[in-house]
């Protein structure tokens, strides 16, 4: 039923296998971007990863998510491939956007993701109609919204929420609180000590989890989707989390210092979920040589992939703007065929 | 184009107000999909402050007319992910004026959906809404914002002119897996008309209608200032010889009925209650002088709001909202 | 220093003409609007008059206020003179905006008052912005925001309260509970008890008092602006109302019944504080009569004002847009004054 | 109109790239006015995401520059209260594509408060943000909806396309008691060139620029296709005389200046990055259909956005940003 059945072990071990995996992919978007293979914002996930995988673990394949700007964990988590994903952040025809995306919009309807969102806080107000559908569907589905610390400022997520709550709408509020918006801490944007009071204006349960502990944050949105399924609406969870890389490749981090970082990541996640499933004994050291050589592979092959794809040619700029296409466009299109417009920029 | 008929030809009529018309496209509609369903402020008990969804709730329960609190940002948006997630609402926002709220969630998530996601999104969605000055509402609630939408990448923006456009329009942009808005003009709803009654009447989006010919001089007019240029053009029957169009759809638009028509009459008046400036006159003048550039015997003119809000006292209103008289002058000014 | 001092006997005498002005104008204004005399959009304030009497006599002439579109009986708490007030209803050039605003958006910039608002949830932010200046300027001095319970769903309102309650603005949210957003009842609307649990995601004290009780409203409105004037951020007040009229005239009112409303007409506000200052020795029946005799006559005045005031002419039409001009409308508007651009509509 | 110098004339001018003409205009201003503040995302301790604002923070201080929560309805709705109530606010949206989280307040609060106060309101806040693809930001950080606010009555909008005009205009924007909207093409921030150092120099809301006087046709271009026409100019001398102008103000517009131009060319092209249809290029079209019909030799070229939003991989966004190859087909059009 659900995406990881963190019950058992070797869902856990599915669990630690896609928290190294959204790793590996963020280091190497890293690298590629650092390199400019990549256009572009990057925002990375590393550190965050219990976060997703902990969330997305606990969701049927046929649920919903809504993304942020920072959203390849979530990708990874609700199953994407990581081929398409680096082809779509390298711009390629291969990828999830078929390269008119690139890492701020990668989306999977088919999966039920419906995309990472450039827009801080626009995530919500899709939730709430994706989990509408559920309920005017009458499904046991429903739409979990990832948005950041800083999102909670924003508007649209109040009318969210407050829609969700009036309506009861299967739905699940996912609070990733790294402590930051770009360059300004939880503390300058917000009044509240924990993000999770914002759900007593809603009177719905409010949490906070510790989210770098994969496990905790499973278990909240279990219990949140358990909740929703029976019709009691929605669930608003706080995941306590941190961001090792800057706010976006290339961000001078002007707001924080070396070892503020590496507090946090004294309680690595991944570390610390590793020691646990050794500790239990289900898994041993070389198996996660293993795992990890596995990981290093997919991603490698994945780069592979994404370089090897083609880029998508000028003429396809003009296409997917309508279901039903528009004579203005299809007259752009033309004027290009006939006169080469555009062409090489200077 | 307006030379063929709308589809299938509309033989069974009805005379109906727009009010009626919209409100028997929704009942067509919502009796065809069950996935169509209407939500906005008041629409459901209430029926709507202007009357439209009056009845619905009655005959489809809460579920499918839907009272939303009043969070434009919130039901908008929600329409956008239920849209992409399988469902085809209809979203009323109360008054144009107040798409600012949702203003977000229209340009980066309703518009962009599809594009970003290379495709891979539907977006049948159609937002209905109010616009026009003229009832002493004041500027908070008199705005006809369109052109926004006629400008902004990846939306549809109908203005029908009459009812049967209302009806007609109204359901091709619920069956439509393109976000269209709908723009209603306050003052028409009691205005009525002969209106086709097969539910499988529709009209086209990208198509105007030639609703008058004449050899003078086009007016091409939406909404309201449509039935205001058709009795100008009665009046001065013999004197000048006026084509009127409703031009129904802003985006796309239908520049092959603009031109044919200025082939013929060499003049235009564009008739429209935006704000004149960068409004919807403007693309119409350009359409023109792109592609009839030596069919245009004068220079186009322009009818619209004088680039000022709607003010309150009749008297200011009055002035700046245009009617048939501005249609008047501006003809005499081409002819 | 304050508006009015509801702590002398004078004080709460003037408490109550004000909300008899309220009242009377009011009723007066239905009257107009019902002879066709108004045209547009007019919402009464009759059964609320106790919330912005006992929230605006704790105010400081400085302070300034944002209304809502019920707002005559906050321009009439603030001071604001009732036949500049009735002139604009009647779209005359000597009503507070020229004719060009109307019931909807009556306003007083010199009296601080920055207006009613036709927009839903708009004047929190407004009056964040006005408190910010109060704060900037470093004067003891607040700004205080009407809204409405269904205003409470717009995000406009979440942001600006956030904002306020992070750079400790000295504000004041008040809520007017009506129990009604038009014809919606504020439970399908809201999902909580009481709107004040609103506070809780601010970390901002929240209140529910009686908004029938003009000295309830008054005492928590002067608590919060000593608050807010001592840095201590602002306030979130609900106060508990109800309106007797439609939402506006004309409403149908398919939503409740007459005994809904005579049930809260029990509790009337003016009937009530009346009888507190009767029982109190305070006011005797014939000066309640020479109250009532007065105020009828200030507003008798004020329509007889309103009614011979002039009419704008269509070229004001043009004036207004802009504190420096452009040549746009000035175009338009010599177009009039050289071919009677316009005219009469048909 | 472009004939007139600036003012004062600007005599004493120092080399330096937009980013640094947009921060010594910030500086001048709050030295100059103790109620000029700035306030936006980051703009403090962090210094702007494009660095627009570095140092600032720590010159004024944190009541001066002040860095927001993420509240876009927020901030630009208490600036508009700020302005209304005595100070004197700029106010940083990061991205333009993010001003529809602050649709209503713009709408309905900023733009129409003086003129719905019967004129009562000052309004004197500046909005700058940025705009333009080119980046690889794809379609949520790459937009050019400057039409909207041109359009919408009772809002001032300017595109400066030089280190000049930036400075000048933010500064006239600052001082006015008008909303004015002030447009950042990102592109541009690198671009450098002469500014006046004067600091009571300021370039006028309402005015175009003749950067290069030509006599066989009119290049109307804005932002940074102001630089990419005067290449293109250049590279064309000798075969076709390309007149080329600054636009620099959207909202008013100076047509006197672009009428001037037409007369004596004869042909325009209308360069700028907004979506074609509806876009800003039309309003110019129609002014000088309006005022010039007589002296248009030939139909108005319209160089923009082909009506698509700007996708990520770069040779989409490279097809449709426009740049200096489509001004020079568009001037081959007409010449
Ligand atoms: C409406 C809007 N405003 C501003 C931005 C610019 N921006 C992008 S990410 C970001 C910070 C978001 O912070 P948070 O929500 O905590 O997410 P995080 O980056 O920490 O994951 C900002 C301000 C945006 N994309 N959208
Ligand atoms: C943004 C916005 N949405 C909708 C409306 C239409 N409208 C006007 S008043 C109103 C109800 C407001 O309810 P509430 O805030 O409780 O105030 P009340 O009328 O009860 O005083 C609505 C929906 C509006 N004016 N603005
Ligand atoms: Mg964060
Ligand atoms: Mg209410």
């Amino acid at each position: 039923m659900t995406l990881i059945s963190m019950k058992d072990s070797d869902g856990r071990e599915e669990a630690l296998r896609r928290m190294l995996l959204i790793r590996e992919f963020d280091s190497t978007a890293g690298d590629l971007f650092a390199d400019g293979d990549i256009p572009g914002f990057v925002h990375l996930y590393i550190g965050e990863e219990a976060v997703a995988v902990g969330a997305c673990a606990a969701l049927d394949e046929e649920d919903f998510i809504t993304s942020t700007h920072r959203g390849h964990g979530h990708c990874i988590a609700k199953g994407l491939d990581p081929r398409r994903m680096m082809a779509e952040l390298l711009g390629k025809r291969d990828g999830y956007c078929n390269g008119k995306g690139g890492s701020m919009h990668i989306a999977d309807v088919d999966a039920n993701m419906l995309g990472a969102n450039g827009i801080v806080g626009a995530g919500p107000p899709l939730a709430a109609g994706a989990a509408l559908t559920c309920q005017y569907h009458d499904e046991d589905r429903v739409a979990l919204a990832f948005l950041g610390d800083g999102a909670v400022a924003q508007g649209q997520i109040h009318e969210a929420i407050n829609l969700a709550a009036t309506w009861d709408l299967p739905a699940v509020f996912l609070v990733e609180n790294n402590h930051f918006g770009e360059g300004t801490p939880v503390e300058e944007q917000h009044n509240v000590e924990n993000l999770s009071e914002t759900a007593e204006s809603y009177n719905i349960p409010g949490f906070t989890v510790d989210g770098m502990d994969v496990t905790a944050v499973n278990e909240a949105v279990e219990e949140a989707r358990k909740r929703a399924i029976a019709g009691d609406g929605p669930t608003f969870i706080e995941a306590e989390t941190y961001r090792y890389r800057g706010h976006f490749e290339g961000d001078p981090q002007p707001y924080r210092t070396e070892e503020d970082v590496e507090r946090w990541q004294q309680r690595d996640p991944i570390d610390a979920f590793t020691e646990q499933l050794i500790d239990r004994g289900e898994l041993a050291e070389s198996e996660l040589d293993d795992l990890r050589a596995e990981v290093e592979a997919e991603i490698e092959e994945a780069v592979e992939f994404a370089r090897e794809a083609d880029e998508p040619t000028p003429e396809e700029a003009y296409d997917d703007m309508f279901g039903e296409p528009v004579p203005e466009i299809e007259r752009f299109a033309n004027a290009l065929r006939t006169d080469g417009r555009g062409g090489d920029p200077q | 184009m307006s030379t063929q008929p709308d589809t299938p030809s509309a033989d069974s009529t009805e005379s109906m107000t727009v009010r009626e018309a919209i409100r028997a496209a929704l009942r067509e509609e919502m009796d065809r999909d069950e996935d169509v369903f209407v939500m906005g402020e008041d629409v459901g008990n209430y029926g709507g402050v202007f009357e439209v969804t009056d009845g619905l709730y009655e005959e489809y329960g809460d579920e499918r007319v839907r009272d939303t609190p009043i969070s434009e940002a919130g039901f908008v948006g929600a329409g956008v992910g239920a849209a992409a997630s399988g469902t085809r609402p209809v979203v009323e926002v109360m008054f144009s004026d107040f798409l600012g709220v949702a203003g977000e969630q229209i340009m980066n998530q309703m518009a962009k959906m599809r594009y970003m996601f290379g495709g891979k999104a539907e977006m049948p969605i159609t937002v209905r809404t109010t616009e026009g000055g003229g009832m002493g509402a004041a500027s908070q609630h008199s705005g006809t914002p369109h052109t926004w939408f006629a400008h902004f990448p990846g939306l549809k923006a109908v203005t029908p002119g009459t009812p049967k456009a209302a009806k007609g329009l109204l359901k091709s942009a619920i069956r439509s897996n393109d976000p269209v808005f709908f723009f209603e003009n306050k003052l028409m709803y009691e205005q009525d008309g002969e209106v086709p009654t097969d539910p499988s009447y529709t009209a086209p989006i990208g198509e105007a209608a030639v609703e008058r010919e004449g050899s003078d001089v086009t007016v091409v007019a939406t909404q309201r200032l449509v039935g205001e240029s058709l009795s100008v053009a009665d009046d001065l029957a013999g004197e000048v010889d006026v084509e009127v169009v409703d031009l129904r759809s802003l985006y796309p638009l239908d520049t092959e009925t603009l031109a044919d028509s200025i082939r013929k009459t060499g003049r235009m008046v564009i008739a429209d209650e935006s704000p004149v400036s960068y409004g919807v006159h403007a693309e119409v003048v350009s359409r023109m002088v792109e592609d009839e550039f030596f069919s245009l015997d004068a220079p186009l003119q322009r009818v619209g709001v004088p680039d000022t809000h709607v003010p309150f006292s009749t008297p200011l209103e009055d002035e700046v909202v245009p009617d048939g008289d501005d249609v008047r002058s501006a003809i005499h000014q081409v002819v």
